[in-house]
């Protein structure tokens, strides 16, 4: 059942039901319009601030190339959260709520080993958090501790690719991940569909037959 | 005249800390009065415009590297340290005995060596070179330690990816000996056998959430929800 | 027991009514714990009246890493990429202070070369530090270009660690013994054409800020230190000098190769923002003279006198290192049970936790602006102070 | 000064005091009752001016049960250092406080009694420094374990 869709993913499984040429053009406009206009909330915790929101507004990298060179210090107005540091028990509950505060669509970048899995203290601490996603849910992580501008970027791009195939006018709210996109050179599905196929299917994938009855747009008529 | 007279440090030495120390006194503003401060201010700031200005008039020193246009000629400093790899000689066999020196060394646990006797060679041979991508801070202990020569830190920084378990990488290509074990067996039958590839997501990998030998598992739910 | 601790609930029941007394307009206002003018994560919650800080009251924690609990599992050697996280703009001088502390105390023998590495890369950190600190007081004060410019510079600097040492901020280069690899065959000539390159831009950042009657206007006679209070609270650094205190641990007691080389010690004259401004600024030219003395003469030598494979035991005891960075001194403090490379309790005295305490003196009295000015002048890095 | 010559001085000081063995530099264990006098008279002596509290923490002796007290002295005039430390013992841990003397001291009292618990007598404000209020326990005992904290595997 599920195996379908892993095998298509993502193409098949948020496919605008129904797709009417309208909504198709006019989502295209919007995730591009998105994707070009990611506002960073200035959200920076220790080293991984000074590179990736300082370092990248700077000249020599230049952040205003990627149209996202404005960093907001409000929640209300920013939707990209760069979690650019380590994230402890005493912050986790603030970043929450400032994840809570960003307007939709919101985006969570999680740059560095801290903000990926706790990176230097994961063993043997009491207070750091391991990984920003215990907290929130992360569309990109970027390794790198801190990473280069230069791997920021990418990340950038890589989240852009992401929007522009994101979210559709229909079924709102509903990320892209395309997981699969992501992999290294020579690697494909199959390589690792054995080893994740019970996490690809809880976390990435969507079973169409099961959401038809049960998801948000249950009866709808989409699926 | 002005407000401010940068040269106006006055040097002279004092006693501190039960030495002579050489300092610079910092040169204090003195006020003048109302008027002296307003045509100061407008000179000031106009100081100030003329310092700025010709940064606009001229393109000879733009400074910003052409991230992502430059991609094919951009180069890393050798020595950048951005992503663990093993060293390979051109038949790509590698010189890793899996003496653990490095899992030793890595300060936060980021490297998980699995060993097995060889059935051809007899001597421990590395399984699966596990290193986590996402807890690695490149302090380049492991590379440092490494009395094999067999690690090396690569400069490629585009890494960036949409699942957290797509970063713990198998470094090893074959599950196998070294290269110079390699060598010994003559046999050419057997050495058809010595060696298993592996992919470097190959076998049973650490992934978050899961438990594995090295490899705790992430209690969930434990920072907040989702 | 008679002692009695208190939370921060009851310091604020406690302080409430003399906060508030005589105050016109009563408000309550707290910065941070993520507030763009903070630096990172730090938390003062303010009492005002109007705009004017009746009473400012820091509030730690948001960035406490437990360093020091890791210290006690790590050994020296490993531990020392932690301190790259600490104080990050000055991450080499963190890891030379600890392996500085582990020399002396396990009576390891450092060679010249190692030293004159250590201390141009130093030298050359605190410049890139100071950069830094300049491109941010301008954008706090609400200029944009030294934001540019320091950067701009300071990514320079970024280029030749990362040619020579293969990282950009968190280097984990100075290990007990030496310094992990050998400088690039480059080096010298690079740094050479980069203090030729930085010379005139210095000029350009006094022309542009230094007789700016906005940023006088912003500096001048506010937060003012007084050298006693300065000593009194442990204040180090630039925050103790401009408070005119000319203490500076690479005269008080040379390490490295600075007893070889000519320098002045900045001073300032009353302790204000602008005395602090001044001395962070006329550092980055002495440290530019030091790097060009430097230059002079590389000694033959090996880099690193400790084999990887030797394990760094320390002895049983109790041992103290100091160093100055660039924001003042860091001290470790090492017990250790002995046969060991694992320290049996680490401590990092971090130079910007004494230097926060004086915002609860500087503030009040002040307005929130005056405020953001005094933080940016203390070149707070909150890691740092939280460990 | 020379080190031994600052340890005399300093001995005909403190009554009761011991010189610390196994340290690098000028160090001396006295009783705990004693130590904000004798911070404020080697702050105000004119031979020995130490002025700057330049660190203070603990060390958890877990096997003899008792928490010492280390504080680094400096001057800033003479340039030379001492340790004094004094022993509390683990299960009630009470100090005298010496923000008296060395206004610092009150952050770096919190911050101990944040880590190791130990209470200072006569504190103005003994609250957690680092941890939340709501924390139980003190990170840095050398006993202290909690859900969060994993060991690094063997």
């Amino acid at each position: 059942m599920g195996l379908k869709i892993i095998d298509d993913f993502p193409g098949v499984a948020m496919k605008v039901p129904g797709g009417s040429v309208m909504l198709g053009v006019m989502d295209a406009v919007i995730n591009w319009a998105r994707a070009n206009s990611l506002w960073p909330l200035s959200f920076g915790t220790s080293c991984c601030a000074i590179e990736m929101l300082m370092a990248t507004g700077a000249p020599h990298q230049d952040m205003a190339r990627f149209g996202a060179e404005v960093a907001r210090p409000s929640p209300r107005q920013a939707d990209l959260l760069v979690v650019a540091g380590t994230i402890v028990k005493r912050m986790a509950p603030t970043l929450r709520t400032l994840y809570e505060q960003m307007a939709e669509p919101r985006y969570v970048m999680a740059t560095g080993a801290c903000a990926i899995s706790g990176g230097p203290f994961i063993y043997n601490n009491y207070s750091v958090v391991r990984g920003a996603d215990e907290i929130i849910p992360v569309d990109v992580y970027v390794p790198g501790c801190p990473p280069r501008p230069e791997a920021f970027f990418y990340a950038l791009l890589t989240l852009q690719r992401m929007i522009r195939s994101g979210d559709s006018l229909k079924s709102r709210h509903v990320h892209k991940r395309p997981v699969m996109s992501a992999l290294p050179a020579g690697i494909t599905v199959a390589d690792i569909q054995e080893e994740l196929r019970d996490l690809l299917e809880r976390d990435s994938a969507v079973d169409v037959e099961k959401e038809a009855a049960a998801g948000p747009w249950a009866g709808k008529g989409y699926c | 005249m002005a407000l401010f007279d940068p040269k106006g440090a006055r040097a002279e030495t004092r006693q501190v800390a039960g030495k002579s120390v050489a300092v610079l006194l910092a040169p204090r503003l003195v006020r003048r009065g109302f008027l002296h401060d307003v045509f100061y201010g407008l000179k000031s700031l106009l100081t100030g415009m003329r310092v700025t200005l010709p940064y606009g008039l001229t393109t000879s020193r733009i400074v910003t590297r052409q991230y992502p246009e430059n991609r094919g000629t951009l180069k890393m400093y050798e020595r950048y340290r951005a992503r663990l790899t093993f060293i390979r000689d051109g038949q790509g066999r590698h010189t890793c005995t899996g003496c653990r020196n490095c899992e030793k060394a890595c300060p936060n646990g980021s490297i998980i060596i699995e060993t097995a006797k060889g059935a051809v060679t007899g001597k421990n041979e590395v399984q699966r070179f596990i290193w986590r991508f996402d807890a690695c801070t490149f302090c380049n202990l492991c590379v440092y330690t490494c009395p094999f020569d067999a690690l090396e830190m690569k400069g490629d920084f585009e890494h960036a990816v949409f699942d957290r378990r797509l970063l713990v990488y198998n470094l090893n290509s074959y599950a196998g000996p070294h290269a110079s074990l390699w060598d010994k067996v003559e046999d050419e039958e057997q050495r058809k056998t010595l060696a298993t590839k592996i992919s470097p997501y190959d076998g049973k990998v650490p992934l978050a959430g899961t438990s594995m030998a090295g490899c705790p598992a992430r209690a969930h739910g434990e920072g907040g929800a989702s | 027991m008679t002692v009695q601790a208190y939370t921060l609930d009851d310091l604020v029941k406690r302080l409430d009514p003399q906060a508030t007394e005589g105050a016109s307009q009563q408000y309550f206002l707290n910065l941070g714990p993520q507030h763009p003018a903070a630096h990172g994560v730090l938390r003062v919650m303010l009492f005002l009246d109007g705009e004017t800080v009746v009473r400012a009251i820091p509030v730690l924690g948001y960035i406490h890493r437990g360093i020091e609990k890791m210290g006690e599992s790590l050994s020296t050697r490993q531990f020392i990429h932690l301190t790259d996280r600490l104080d990050y703009l000055s991450a080499l001088m963190n890891n030379w202070a600890v392996a500085r502390t582990v020399e002396k105390a396990a009576g390891i023998e450092v060679s010249p070369r190692a030293e004159w590495i250590r201390t141009i890369m130093a030298e050359l950190q605190r410049l890139q530090s100071h950069l830094l600190w300049l491109g941010v007081l301008g954008m706090d004060l609400g200029a944009f270009t030294p934001f540019l410019w320091g950067f701009r510079d300071r990514e320079e600097l970024t280029y030749i660690f990362e040619e020579t040492i293969g990282a950009r901020l968190t280097m984990n280069y100075v290990l007990p013994g030496g310094v992990m690899s050998d400088i690039h065959p480059e080096f010298a000539a690079r740094v050479k054409k980069y203090v030729a390159y930085i010379r005139p831009k210095i000029a350009e950042y006094e022309a542009l800020l230094s007789g700016n009657v906005i940023l006088e206007e912003r500096l001048r006679n506010i937060g003012r230190l007084s050298a006693e209070d300065a000593v009194s609270i442990g204040a180090t650094g630039p925050v103790l000098r401009a408070s005119g205190v000319a203490l500076d641990l690479r005269k008080a007691s040379p390490y490295g190769a600075y007893d070889k080389l000519e320098f002045q010690v900045p001073v300032g004259t009353v302790g204000d923002s602008w005395d602090r401004y001044w001395v962070r600024f006329e550092e980055m030219r002495q440290s530019i003279a030091m790097i060009e003395q430097l230059l002079g003469g590389i000694p033959e030598g090996p880099h690193m006198s400790v084999k990887p494979a030797v394990k760094v035991k320390l002895p049983e005891g109790v041992h103290y290192g100091q160093l100055e960075t660039a924001r003042g001194i860091l001290g470790v403090f090492i017990a250790a049970a002995g046969g060991s490379d694992v320290p049996y309790r680490i401590h990092l005295r971090s130079p910007t936790f004494n230097n926060l305490w004086s915002v609860t003196r500087l503030a009040p009295g002040w307005r929130i602006a005056d405020l953001v000015a005094i933080l940016t002048t203390l070149d707070l890095v909150i890691p740092d102070i939280e460990r | 000064m020379e080190a031994n010559e600052l340890q005399e001085v300093v001995l005909a000081f403190a009554s009761g005091a011991k010189v610390r063995e196994k340290t690098d530099r000028p160090s001396l264990t006295v009783p705990a009752a004693s130590l904000p006098d004798l911070l404020a008279k080697l702050k105000a002596d004119e031979r020995l001016s130490f002025d700057m509290l330049l660190d203070h923490t603990a060390v958890d002796w877990l096997e003899r049960g008792v928490l010492e007290l280390f504080y680094q002295l400096f001057s800033t005039r003479h340039g030379h250092t001492l340790t004094v430390s004094a022993e509390v013992p683990r299960e009630e841990p009470v100090a005298p406080s010496v923000s008296g003397v060395h206004l610092i001291a009150e952050w770096q009292e919190r911050e101990v009694y944040d880590m190791f618990g130990v209470l200072y007598e006569g504190h103005p404000d003994l609250r957690r420094l680092l941890l939340d209020d709501s924390w139980v326990g003190h990170p840095l005992r050398k006993d202290y374990r909690d859900d969060h904290m994993i060991e690094r595997p063997k």
